[in-house]
């Protein structure tokens, strides 16, 4: 399968040198690739967005997709999932979208390991809406309205997670392309809820590309071990001089659908034809 | 004709909501036709429950406030229902627990003795009070027996003994209140709304309820999710009503029917996602279960008060409908009907019930023929690119699931092109507006050969009574002690509201009086929206309490002037 | 009469608004009328702004569709509005970026190259454009270069060279259009919705402004941010809607005045919330932002479609005032109205605009003396022990706020007796249920002291035009353009609805027309709920526009039969 | 000041045995305690609860009450300390209330360090709603809507609170009276969100007593370092023979109120006479 079979006829409306460029044109090199390998058919491939820039990565790739509305980006992704486990769901929110009005959602659905990748394009900031703060943006970052600057101590994504059990915890950056490949392609095949925080640039309200670029650092090259938890909330409280990106922690752990439903796929099993035997019981 | 009505009390954790749907059950295996309403606090124990079991030879519809029979866990019971007893009431009391010297007859059984006696637990004097209660309506052991047997399997040989001390204590001790005459009819289930409007959507094809605890919807989880097997379903509790909500759109969109229920403040929290199923076309039905708000309100109890909010939920302007059951019957039929609907129109569907309706148990026939999956706008195939939101000119596009092959399956919280993408210009946000707003149309054509109203009592009597949802009931029985020609218009469909059915009654009417468990006449505004006709005589009340037919009765004579 | 019309566009971050804002301040302060409308996509770069202005020698109430001039930053402007010039219009466009060859007259500039003579920024062309504009009206550069520096401070020098090259280019090269004529006339402010919504509130004593932004409420986030010192004010922008209006209750609780603004799609998200200010009695204002639905829909366009959804919101029976400005000044004193009543009342107030009233600008006469702090229900002083719900005749209970010497204040979700704490009796429900309904009594005498309805045009017209919010200006101006008699009645007040304001007007009427921004007609639907009286002709669009006076006062016409 | 002069005429209507009684004799002690130390009047106290058994306290202590919307007990816990700096708030909510519906906003209250106690009685069920799981339901345990037995891993919220950035954090325990009011005296008088989650015994649902007693133990009187983070994050995983109780985390940090308002008292502001300065910016 060709990448730019997945090129959708929607006119991009990004800002020049956005990450979310970066993001898509991964993203739709990785879903070339899972087609290609036999991984998953194109057609069984779900995209789901929510409300934000990044948001429009739902009009941008011309694939099975669920734009929804601000912050509710997994739950459909579950439901989906439920209706037909067959689905490779791949869920993208803003940082507003994923901690903020959404958080809920993210929260419950990393505890009980849904398989589904969940992509937050963290650009610290809510774009779309002109610049406000967001959970993630840092302090002292003005806006019209905190214009003496935010005072409110960002939360860490990664923490979180870990701390709600996500079984792929991971954090990519939109200046890294080849490395933000490799990260989505292993979080797609991660059986199981991945996460994957990404640093997205953002040139019109938080350009911050030039920032993190010196500091980046791909901790799986540093002999991090991936399956010990305790490094990996180690690593998470990283954020100075030196950033690290890559995968914090992954670990095997039975997925919801299979726990809820075995083998069931139930958009294509037939409707019961009688409840007579059900009825029976109130007689 | 025997129509008995008693009254069964204690402590929440007495067990008197399951001895009362016991014999509810016991008379309908009879052949009598029961009603059992319940009547309990917000809390887990101690609290004062009570309910109210009615049973007779022909149908009835409802309880009745006034009993013959109050039959007494504990003190609080006797002193809080004397006052509903009729003329020559009794009370039946667990006399190791209460004492009883008014003026109405005692009937003291020492229930506590007797499980002591047995070596049973203290839950158990249900047992025996359910003989007792046996014998003063002149019913046999056996089918008690059964009953116990059938409630506790293995575990049941105690109560039966327990029954038999409590019939026998009777026996010797109280003069019987007269002898209950087993009907020959064909069996019908004794059964509430939870138990009909599920199986309605499960018949209708569904395969995953999504729920949030809240009373009076809750039990509708846990019916769902005991007899989940059975059912063929997944059943779901999630972290909230919002991603409940956002949830049933996903198992759709992936191509499962799905239901969600709750109450009125858990819909509340659901309002932005049935917008965003009015948006993006995903089919999905709501049981919402009425109960006294705003807020949190008088979480156990019943109203009909949230029609308005329910019609007009959710921002913007698209289809959608609104189907109020009045009975388990039409609760089955309608549950159903509504998931059918949805899949058809791709439209959210508001069933709207209330408490008194799902948790009341009666003796209903329900023929699950009623009830099929019928055809929806589920595609085959289609002619070049698939596009979801294809223009028709009935506004329902063909829709296929995400896994279908050749086709790209795109839904929008945006206002969108056919394929999905968003749009901003004025003609493609009104095509697509109009598209959807078009589907009305169908739908009506559709409803048209429904039954969106029912015309109960005399067709041709010039003085009309309408009423919604579970008010049905006391409204059918009041009817009963009325001695004039009366006509009862029960209106089901609100939205899109049955005009065509619902005209010609009113402008046939000379007198009108409208009944509602809310303090606004909430159905009566919408009847003067949608045909201009002002209804001027309205019975409201929104304490919690449905109705009772005898004060109804009053009501009703005194609205048209015949007292 | 002078009434000029014309349009400014290019890419988005162009700086086309400011630049349409700039010159709208600059004809408001010659004394002239301005009326600026914003048309954006929801995007950051790249997509299509653009935006009409309009100024006149006397009040202008709206923008005008067509217009005499194009002034394009980008090629793409002049394709999309070509078709929106009047028949001697002309195309004023960067030379450097475009180029015209249609059919009306080019005037090109080459305003890149005039930015890269002085080393400027791209955003800069703005200010040659402005200064050509200037020329092409007959303004002097004078009070030009005031705002210049009014806008850019000590930036503002190389703008106003850039003015001046743009206005002597234009000045050599192009025939004006017309010398506007200043006006002597008091002096107004040019101002939105956004800032005039804020202003009324805080009038009215608003200290804590609470937002999650949502177009087209963000505006009132960053203007009570940026002003926030010397408003007084704290504004907060929390984790999301259910947290703003929660957040609401808590601060109006603890004794302070709190406004929350939001949109349809966020308000959805707030209706437990709404439901329980009703039950607890809390003063809250929402303002709520009207913009296409469902669900997202086109963020960035306006709609009046969710009146009825707002009228309805929440579970439950309860009190609500609902009330729609049409203008900014409106808008300021039905800011601080809504303020005062929630506070007296104890009951929430939606303030409904939409985005055409919040972002667009005009020159408009505000008396702030119109808004003060009223009395509220808070109470000095109180008999025996604190009952924060003691019944009262009014329905309304004196308040007092924690940290009250001897008073313990207890507000419930649930429903509760005087003293606040949960009840589930029959009686008790009604009571306190009838006690919040009873508040409405007070509410209707109170508005009726108010201007609930506004009569524009010949009082005594039989040719009634009936409209709400920002549709007002259409309507007014369109009736400018008909040269026959026309009463128009604009209705402020929707909830409590004004009937007896309205219905007098509705009968004396022969024939009505009811103009809306929405498909279904929503005004005309609550007028004949609540007046019996059905509106036959409706002017009705959902596009995401504004109405155009000019295309209106065509289609009244048509309605009419007068053409 | 008396602990009887808070006790309401509403009937109580909890369970025998309910671990509710406790906490809520403990709360009235701690009251007292703080008014007769002079920490604060009583009628600068408020209460809040959610719904759910837990909630009924409201009605259950005469004092200042917001008696809450499920779910929503911190919003307006932030909105009266807005409104009013000085008051003393004190949150009770369910752990269905606290971690499913109104889990968003505890996250980010505790990250914003809203001067606030907030008390879970983690009871680990839905128990006014007659038994169903809730986000910290164990696995295994059944209900009618999980007659199988609930398969989602439960939530750590200690671990959570501690990932927000909580300022206090720590555990009670309802067969521990004396150890409770401690924890709760300590919690109130912390500048900052105080944590506590009460492992409350349910004995309807879930009776936890006598499987938590031989379990529990006080962390801080085994030298638990309450200023090591580390140490905080690993004394939370710990839940097997042993269960620590008491202070996990504390740390000193400014509060939100004074940074959104510095002493301004917004309840007892005038205000604006006149906004003709602003309104002139558009002239
Ligand atoms: C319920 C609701 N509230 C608010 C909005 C308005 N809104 C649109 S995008 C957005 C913020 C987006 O921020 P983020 O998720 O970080 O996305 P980004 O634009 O930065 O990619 C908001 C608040 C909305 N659409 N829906
Ligand atoms: C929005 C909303 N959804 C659901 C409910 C129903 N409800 C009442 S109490 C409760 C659960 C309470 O559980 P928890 O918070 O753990 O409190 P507990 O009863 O265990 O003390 C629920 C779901 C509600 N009142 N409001
Ligand atoms: S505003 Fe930022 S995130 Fe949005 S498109 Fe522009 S650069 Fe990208
Ligand atoms: S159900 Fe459990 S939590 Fe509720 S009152 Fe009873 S014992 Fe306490
Ligand atoms: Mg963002
Ligand atoms: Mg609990």
């Amino acid at each position: 399968m060709e990448v730019r079979e997945f090129d959708s006829p929607a006119k991009n409306t990004w800002c020049l040198g956005c990450g979310n460029f970066n993001i898509l044109a991964v993203v739709k090199q990785v879903m070339a690739e899972l087609v290609e390998s036999g991984d998953v058919k194109s057609e069984q491939i779900v995209i789901s967005s929510g409300i934000g820039c990044h948001g429009k990565i739902s009009d941008y790739i011309k694939v099975n997709s669920f734009y929804c509305l601000h912050g509710r980006v997994v739950p459909p992704l579950m439901g989906m999932k439920v209706g037909n486990q067959r689905l490779k769901v791949i869920g993208f929110a803003g940082d507003g979208d994923a901690y903020d009005e959404g958080v809920s959602h993210l929260i419950h659905t990393a505890r009980r390991n849904l398989d589904a990748t969940f992509i937050v394009h963290d650009n610290q900031v809510f774009a779309l809406t002109t610049s406000q703060v967001t959970p993630t943006t840092p302090i002292g970052f003005k806006t019209k309205s905190v214009p003496k600057g935010s005072f409110e101590s960002p939360l860490n994504p990664l923490h979180l997670m870990l701390a709600c059990g996500a079984t792929f915890v991971a954090r990519g950056f939109t200046g890294d392309i080849p490395h933000l490949r490799s990260l989505i392609l292993q979080a797609v095949r991660h059986r199981g809820f991945a996460f994957i925080d990404v640093l997205q640039h953002c040139p019109s309200f938080n350009p911050t590309l030039e920032k993190f670029k010196p500091k980046v650092y791909d901790l799986n090259k540093e002999g991090h071990n991936v399956e010990d938890f305790a490094a990996a909330l180690e690593k998470a409280k990283e954020w100075n001089d030196r950033i690290p990106i890559g995968i914090f922690y992954q670990v095997k752990k039975e997925i919801y659908e299979k726990q809820l439903l075995g083998d069931r796929l139930l958009a294509e099993e037939k409707p019961l034809p009688s409840v007579q035997s059900v009825l029976q019981e109130f007689m | 004709m025997q129509d008995i009505s008693f009254l069964i009390g204690g402590e929440a954790g007495d067990g008197v909501m399951r001895t009362a749907e016991l014999l509810g059950k016991a008379f309908n295996r009879l052949g009598l036709y029961s009603f059992v309403i319940n009547d309990y606090p917000s809390l887990i124990r101690g609290g004062h429950n009570f309910c109210k079991v009615r049973a007779s030879n022909h149908q009835v519809w409802s309880h009745l406030e006034a009993v013959e029979l109050v039959a007494a866990l504990n003190q609080d019971t006797i002193s809080r229902h004397e006052n509903e007893l009729t003329k020559d009431g009794l009370v039946l009391f667990d006399s190791d627990k209460a004492s009883y010297k008014g003026s109405y007859k005692a009937y003291p059984i020492p229930l506590s003795s007797m499980v002591k006696e047995v070596g049973g637990i203290p839950i158990m004097r249900n047992s025996a009070m359910i003989g007792a209660i046996a014998h003063l309506y002149g019913i046999p052991l056996e089918p008690v027996n059964e009953i116990l047997t059938w409630a506790y399997g293995k575990r049941a040989e105690k109560n039966i003994t327990l029954a038999k001390m409590g019939f026998d204590h009777a026996k010797q001790n109280f003069d019987p209140i007269l002898k209950l005459e087993p009907v020959k009819r064909d069996p019908t289930p004794f059964i509430s709304g939870v138990e009909a409007v599920s199986l309605g959507a499960v018949k209708a094809g569904m395969k995953v309820y999504i729920g949030y605890p809240m009373t009076p919807s809750t039990r509708i989880l846990s019916f769902m999710g005991t007899h989940q097997d059975e059912l063929g379903i997944a059943v779901i509790h999630p972290e909230n009503e919002i991603g409940v909500a956002n949830m049933a759109l996903g198992v759709a969109y992936g191509g499962a029917r799905c239901m969600v229920g709750t109450a009125g403040g858990g819909f509340a929290l659901m309002q932005e996602a049935f917008s965003m199923a009015g948006q993006s076309e995903i089919p999905a039905v709501f049981v919402v279960g009425q109960r006294p708000a705003p807020a949190v309100g008088v979480p156990t109890y019943t109203a009909q008060a949230d029609l308005r909010f329910v019609l007009h939920v959710g921002h913007g302007e698209f289809p959608r409908i609104v189907v109020a059951p009045g009975d388990p019957e039409e609760a089955f039929v309608k549950g159903g009907e509504a998931m059918n609907l949805a899949w058809r129109y791709q439209v959210p569907v508001v069933v709207l019930v209330d408490k008194h309706l799902l948790e009341s148990y009666m003796s209903i026939a329900i023929d699950e023929r009623k009830v099929n999956v019928e055809p929806s706008s589920v595609a085959e195939s289609w002619d070049g690119e698939y596009k979801r939101y294809k223009f028709t000119d009935s506004g329902v596009s063909p829709m296929v699931f995400p896994g279908t092959l050749g086709a790209v399956v795109k839904v929008s919280s945006y206002e969108h092109d056919e394929h999905g993408y968003a749009i901003e210009t004025p003609e493609g946000v009104t095509n697509m507006l109009q598209k959807r707003l078009r589907k009305m149309e169908g739908i009506i054509e559709d409803l048209k050969k429904r039954e969106t109203v029912k015309i109960h009592g005399d067709p041709k009597a010039e003085n009309l009574v309408v009423a919604w949802g579970s008010t049905k009931g006391a409204a059918l029985d009041a009817m009963q002690l009325i001695d004039k020609p009366l006509k009862f218009l029960q209106v089901m469909y609100l939205s899109p509201f049955p005009t065509w059915d619902v005209e010609d009654h009113l402008k046939q009417a000379k007198d009108i009086v409208c009944v509602e468990v809310n303090m606004t006449g909430q159905l009566r505004s919408l009847i003067r929206e949608q045909t201009g006709h002002y209804i001027e005589k309205a019975i409201l009340k929104n304490d919690g309490r449905p109705f009772d037919p005898v004060g109804l009765s009053g009501k009703l004579k005194e609205a048209f002037g015949w007292k």
